[in-house]
């Protein structure tokens, strides 16, 4: 049970925990789901927690640089999604299929 | 938001009164879309009830009410219901956003006639308005049916590739006024018109005021345009393309369900207009009044600093009102009188068409101020 | 003009030439390819003259003309500019450089023209051009070595232009091989006189020779000094490694003219002289160059005695000439060195035209015991061949003379030199007048032995030209270096033009006192009779009973034998440098690289593809599982971070 | 409890639940809808930290158009529930889920070891930024110190739009074969 002042205080480290436990959560839907959309979405979702860690940051600390860096961090994740989004598509049109194993068949 | 509990309930009160045009407003436009597309169609439209048919809102409203409560068995429940709510939020939280008129200064209080100020107004309604393709998604997946999926993708699609148009043809303001503050973007267009460029001035006759279009025509042809897409109005509406889609994503609604859906789309048509008064119009401005001017006046002629300022508030959302009702009908004119697109002639506009003018307009205009600045 | 312009032009036109040349060099005719060839030549030619002439306006101190094109080389302590100066030394060798050799591309478009690859030859011929001034005027010893290298490459070149004959390509490879011994001594000999000095300018470092004496650098300069002088000996054929100058007559002739007896060979001597005040320093390595160089002199001649080949004999007497420029430069005549180069570049390249004429009109014939007679088949060229002939064996008032007299007498007289060295020059000089009477004879005058099948006919005007030019040089050219004793009794006492020129240059030995007149007279006129006496014998020999000779060289017997196989040198080589380096390389070859290198990389290759192996069985394609692999690193990391 | 306090837990508990919905629904759909609401919510705990501006891309970017994608993109495929939502190996699984464990366990180790440093930090509110929102300052910061990586960011982005047209042109991947 957390002391009641880490209840009434917010500071950094309540944000960069939050954080911390959004990007494991994401984490775990990369490694443990088996739906492609999906585990984008857990990407998608590590992202977002970074973001957040790095605003809190950059708040606290005074300083823009975060921010510059989380617009960084969503075009990437923008470009990212777009590209991942028509491979997943094209391979979906091919085989009606997007279970991540199945993708192993795919080499070569 | 307040300091002690005069300033806090007038806030509220203010809120609810913002959340009541959009609503209240809605059957209201309704009377007018009809009557003005019977006028326009040679028809008398609703006339039988009361004045001039105005009973007919009533009458609408209590059917919408007393309508039968119905779920088609293939829906998802949870999605179908709460879409119709999805719908109402953009609208209103944009909407929330547009300052109506000038602010009131009443004794140390100053309330501003808008929902909330927001310092980055612009990129706020853009961002609501962006959530806008969920309601529409959420329907037409909730209410299990092939059509409402159709109409649902074809939307949210044209609405996402939409917004880049919206969204770019807004920089063109954002750049020359510098600001990302809706009233401080209203306030910059009340000075007279006057060019000055490199030095070379030209000043228009003090009548004309700086409006936004005057600087920016181009990035205004294509904001309205997308404005029309963005709320999914004809020409542009085929979500609900009668003739391939019965009624696109909203088939299945049915009753105040559907009223919800209505005062969505309706929403979107006044935050459109708004924001085309606000960039473009001068928002609340009085053309050819200065905003000094007025409150000179007032401070003459009104008894009292505080009815002073209420007078010129009132008056600026007088002019305000009276601009968005021009604009709104102008959306009503044309639906009634444009034929719909075809979706590949659509997709066509959006991105082949209006992208690039507003990337150009972009450009230009970021080139335009550079040198100016030199 | 300014100065830098004019520095280019003589510089830069032979390697346009060359370039011009060389591109779609199969195209090209005969004509073409010379004229651009020898245009470019004499351009350079002019330039240079128009350079001297501003030089001789200049007071006598500051005659020096420097011009840095851009720094070249700049590492913190080694600064080395694309730098050149001409100065009252390489003047003359400038001027000999290209005048001689516009007379003998002159020459050549008369001698190749029925050659297939003639545009080739005159690309490198311009290409040598081009070398030889960066050696000549480069201004530090970097500079220098590349324009030793590259007359070292186009004489490779030149030697072995006929390549699809064995013999030839392997005799430019032999020149190519020897001089590279040469030039690695000479880099050694440049990294010592960096480090000893700093620098490689010369200039600089003629400036700081006088304060090495206080500073006690005696023997890095003595070792500096060597190393040079072995350089020099690998390009300027000087004892040990002189072997390849003979072979290297497997080039046509003019290049023979040109580069094995004018120009490059002297490189070495004009190299020595560039350098004299620090020689000077070195009183040790200079006794080694006199003693080589008279050596060199005495058996070059004596094996140029029995040559039947007319550009072996030649290329004999080359070697021994240098041996006399190298004894000169040995008992301190840098001054006498640098007269006797110019006079020898004429009248040896004047020789080797002529005997290229000869060949001409013999058609590649080039054993002299089938030749003789041809006096009355090709007058010009027997005519200039005499002139030359006389100036080389030193008939009195031709340019030979003076030079070899200077020499023989600074051999004597410098206190540096010693009686040993005189003897030995004078023994040179009367060889030299057998083997070259010897010459004469069998070539041009007796009666014909020439083959039926052959009609000698005189070569055409182009190629006369240059042989009338050379020989009137050969005449004239030893009068701007008259000995003062000649020029007292002279009317106008003309005096040494050439030594006052040099004077600011090359300073005399230290400690030499005036000469004695009536000595000099007499060593005068004992070389000269000497000289005299055995010519007539071998006028006697040759031409009155041509029987003689056999019966002198059997009475002579394993002497002549030795002599006549060049005292087996080249055998010597063979037998215990070369094949042991072959036997050694081959089981370096085999123990070292074949069963211990290779192996070992096998080894380490086989390794590399095990390892491969059982990582492939990680990259199973299931995606997640590289995710989880990047988890673990990270955790990995931070944790590493966070117990740290 | 003050008003900003209560606004992020509310909040945090509302992203908290979006992002573990996201992960542990078995209908795409639904984790889909999920990650829109995370993402809502990650935007709000933006305007909680005066990053106004950039709450407001962040709604625009990934909830106005990363993630509607993704629900369209789903509509069209009309996926089932899954019969296996979940890695099925055991060992990997396990192995998996140990390596999320320990990552969970590192980061909350190394937030743990140095929070009082932070705490220290949290008791000064930013000044940098001039109180209200910096978005002025972002703007300047990014066009002048960060210019090149925006510039770079640019042609990624011409790239990627590209890339994209091309995949969803070619019919079904490299496969392709009519």
């Amino acid at each position: 049970m957390p002391s009641s002042d880490f209840l009434q205080q917010v500071g950094l480290p309540h944000y960069l925990i939050l954080s911390a436990i959004l990007f494991v959560a994401g984490m775990a839907g990369v490694l443990l789901r088996r739906n492609a959309m999906v585990i984008l979405m857990s990407v998608e979702l590590m992202l977002n927690a970074v973001n957040l860690s790095f605003v809190a940051f950059s708040h606290y600390l005074g300083q823009m640089d975060g921010q510059v860096m989380v617009f960084f961090v969503m075009t990437i994740a923008a470009a990212e999604v777009s590209v991942g989004l028509a491979i997943l598509v094209s391979i979906f049109k091919r085989f009606k299929e997007i279970n991540i194993r199945f993708f192993e068949h795919l080499k070569g | 938001m307040g300091h002690d509990i005069f300033e806090v309930s007038i806030n509220a009160i203010k809120l609810i009164v913002v959340f009541l045009i959009i609503v209240q407003a809605v059957p209201f436009l309704v009377w007018l879309e009809r009557r003005g597309s019977a006028f326009i169609q040679n028809r008398l439209g609703p006339n039988r009830i009361g004045p001039l048919g105005l009973m007919q809102l009533a009458a609408d409203a209590v059917k919408f009410f007393f309508k039968e409560e119905f779920v088609p068995a293939s829906a998802v429940k949870l999605l179908y219901y709460a879409a119709p709510v999805v719908a109402l939020i953009p609208a209103t939280l944009a909407f929330a956003a547009i300052p109506l008129g000038q602010p009131v200064q009443w004794n140390e209080y100053t309330f501003r006639l808008q929902g909330y100020e927001i310092n980055v107004g612009i990129v706020f309604v853009l961002a609501v308005s962006s959530l806008a393709p969920y309601a529409i998604l959420l329907a037409g997946w909730g209410s299990g049916n092939k059509y409402a999926l159709m109409g649902a993708l074809r939307a949210s699609a044209q609405v996402i590739s939409y917004e880049l148009a919206l969204g770019l043809s807004i920089v063109g303001m954002i750049m020359l006024y510098g600001t990302f503050n809706l009233s401080e973007m209203v306030l910059a267009q009340q000075a007279p018109l006057s060019y000055s460029f490199l030095g070379a001035n030209w000043t228009a006759p003090s009548w004309l005021p700086a409006w936004g279009i005057f600087y920016q025509p181009l990035g205004a042809i294509v904001f309205f345009a997308a404005s029309f897409a963005e709320s999914n109005r004809l020409p542009f509406d085929l979500a609900e393309g009668e003739a391939e889609l019965v009624a696109g994503f909203h088939v299945e609604y049915g009753g105040f369900k559907m009223l919800l859906f209505f005062i969505g789309e309706y929403g979107h048509m006044i935050v459109a207009s708004a924001l085309m008064v606000l960039f473009y119009f001068g928002g609340y401005t009085i053309p050819g009044i200065s905003m000094a001017d007025l409150n000179q006046w007032a401070a003459e002629h009104a008894p009292g600093a505080n009815a002073a300022s209420l007078t010129v508030g009132l008056l600026t959302l007088l002019c305000f009102f009276v601009k968005l009702a021009l604009f709104i009908w102008l959306f009503i004119q044309v639906r009634w009188t444009l034929p719909r697109f075809r979706y590949d002639q659509l997709m066509d506009l959006g991105w082949k068409t209006m992208l690039p003018w507003a990337l150009f307009n972009t450009i230009l205009t970021a080139a335009l101020v550079y040198v100016a600045h030199l | 003009m300014t100065q830098q312009t004019l520095m280019a032009i003589l510089i830069l036109s032979p390697l346009v030439g060359f370039l011009i040349n060389g591109v779609r060099y199969k195209k090209h005719s005969a004509e073409v390819a010379g004229a651009i060839a020898t245009g470019a030549a004499v351009i350079s030619f002019i330039s240079a003259l128009i350079m001297v002439i501003d030089l001789v306006g200049m007071p006598a101190e500051e005659r020096r003309i420097t011009v840095q094109f851009f720094d070249w080389i700049t590492i913190e302590k080694l600064k080395i500019s694309a730098g050149f100066t001409l100065d009252q030394i390489s003047a003359i060798m400038v001027l000999v450089v290209t005048g001689v050799g516009s007379l003998i591309h002159l020459f050549s478009i008369g001698y190749m023209r029925h050659d297939k690859g003639v545009a080739k030859y005159f690309s490198y011929l311009n290409l040598f051009l081009f070398n030889m001034l960066l050696l000549v005027l480069g201004d530090n010893l970097l500079v220098m070595f590349v324009g030793w290298e590259g007359v070292g490459l186009c004489s490779y070149l030149l030697i072995g232009f006929w390549f699809t004959d064995k013999e030839k390509a392997a005799a430019g490879m032999k020149a190519f091989i020897t001089n590279r011994v040469g030039d690695a001594a000479f880099l050694l000999g440049m990294f010592v006189l960096f480090l000893t000095f700093g620098t490689l300018n010369f200039q600089e470092i003629n400036h700081m020779v006088p304060l090495t004496s206080e500073l006690m650098w005696m023997a890095p300069i003595t070792l500096g000094t060597l190393f040079l002088f072995i350089g020099a000996t690998g390009k300027s054929a000087q004892i040990p490694l002189y072997v390849w100058l003979p072979d290297a007559m497997a080039g046509p002739t003019p290049v023979s003219a040109l580069i094995h007896a004018a120009t490059m060979v002297t490189a070495g001597v004009y190299m020595i002289i560039r350098l004299n005040p620090l020689f000077m320093m070195a009183p040790n390595t200079m006794m080694v160059i006199a003693i080589i160089g008279g050596l060199t002199a005495v058996l070059a001649a004596t094996i140029g005695m029995t040559q039947w080949d007319i550009k072996k004999v030649l290329a004999y007497s080359t070697v021994s000439q240098l041996g006399y420029m190298f004894l000169a430069c040995g008992v301190g005549a840098f001054g006498a060195a640098l007269f006797h180069l110019m006079t020898h570049a004429f009248f040896k390249a004047l020789m080797f035209l002529g005997s290229g004429s000869v060949i001409h009109a013999m058609h590649e014939e080039q054993d002299i015991r089938k030749m003789g007679g041809l006096k009355k088949h090709l007058p010009y060229t027997h005519a200039t061949f005499f002139v030359g002939w006389l100036a080389i064996i030193g008939a009195p008032l031709l340019s030979g003379f003076f030079s070899k007299d200077e020499i023989l007498w600074q051999s004597f007289h410098s206190p540096r030199g010693h009686v040993l060295f005189w003897i030995m020059g004078v023994l040179g000089a009367v060889m030299t007048a057998f083997y070259m009477t010897r010459l004469m004879a069998l070539t041009f005058w007796g009666k014909s032995r020439v083959s039926k099948d052959v009609h000698p006919h005189e070569s055409p005007m182009i190629m006369l030209i240059p042989l009338i030019v050379l020989a009137i040089l050969s005449a004239v050219g030893g009068w701007i270096g008259i000995p003062h004793i000649i020029s007292e009794i002279l009317p106008g006492q003309p005096g040494n033009i050439l030594e006052t020129w040099l004077e600011p240059l090359i300073k005399a030995v230290p400690g030499t006192e005036a000469g004695e007149p009536s000595q000099e007279w007499a060593l005068m006129a004992t070389s000269v009779t000497l000289a005299a006496i055995s010519a007539f014998v071998a006028f006697h020999f040759y031409v009155k009973d041509p029987a003689k000779p056999k019966k002198v060289a059997e009475s002579l017997g394993k002497v002549y034998e030795v002599v006549y196989n060049k005292y087996f040198v080249d055998e010597a080589y063979f037998g215990w440098i070369i094949n042991p380096l072959v036997k050694l390389s081959k089981g370096i070859w085999y123990y070292v690289d074949v069963n211990f290198i290779d192996k070992t990389t096998y080894v380490v290759a086989d390794l590399v593809r095990g390892g491969g192996q059982f990582v492939r069985g990680m990259q199973n394609g299931n995606i997640q599982q590289y995710a989880m692999y990047i988890g673990l690193g990270v955790v990995a990391m931070m944790t590493y971070v966070l117990m740290r | 409890m003050s008003a900003d306090v209560f606004l992020f837990w509310f909040l945090a508990i509302l992203t908290l639940a979006g992002g573990l919905t996201t992960v542990l629904v078995t209908n795409p759909i639904y984790s889909a809808l999920a990650l829109a609401f995370a993402m809502i919510g990650v935007s709000a705990l933006f305007v909680t930290l005066n990053a106004y501006f950039l709450a407001g891309v962040q709604l625009i970017v990934y909830a106005g158009a990363v993630t509607v994608l993704f629900v369209m993109v789903l509509m069209m495929f009309d996926l089932k529930h899954e019969i296996t939502a979940f890695t099925r190996g055991k060992f990997t699984g396990l192995v998996k889920s140990g390596t999320v464990a320990l990552l969970a366990g590192i980061l909350v180790g190394a937030i743990a070891m140095t929070s009082d440093l932070f705490l220290k930090i949290s008791g000064t509110p930013e000044v940098a930024l001039g109180g209200g929102d910096g978005t002025k300052e972002l703007g300047k910061i990014l066009f002048s110190k960060y210019i090149f990586g925006f510039e770079a960011l640019g042609i990624l982005l011409l790239i990627v739009a590209i890339g994209a047209v091309a995949l969803a042109r070619s019919k079904g991947g490299t496969h392709a074969k009519q």
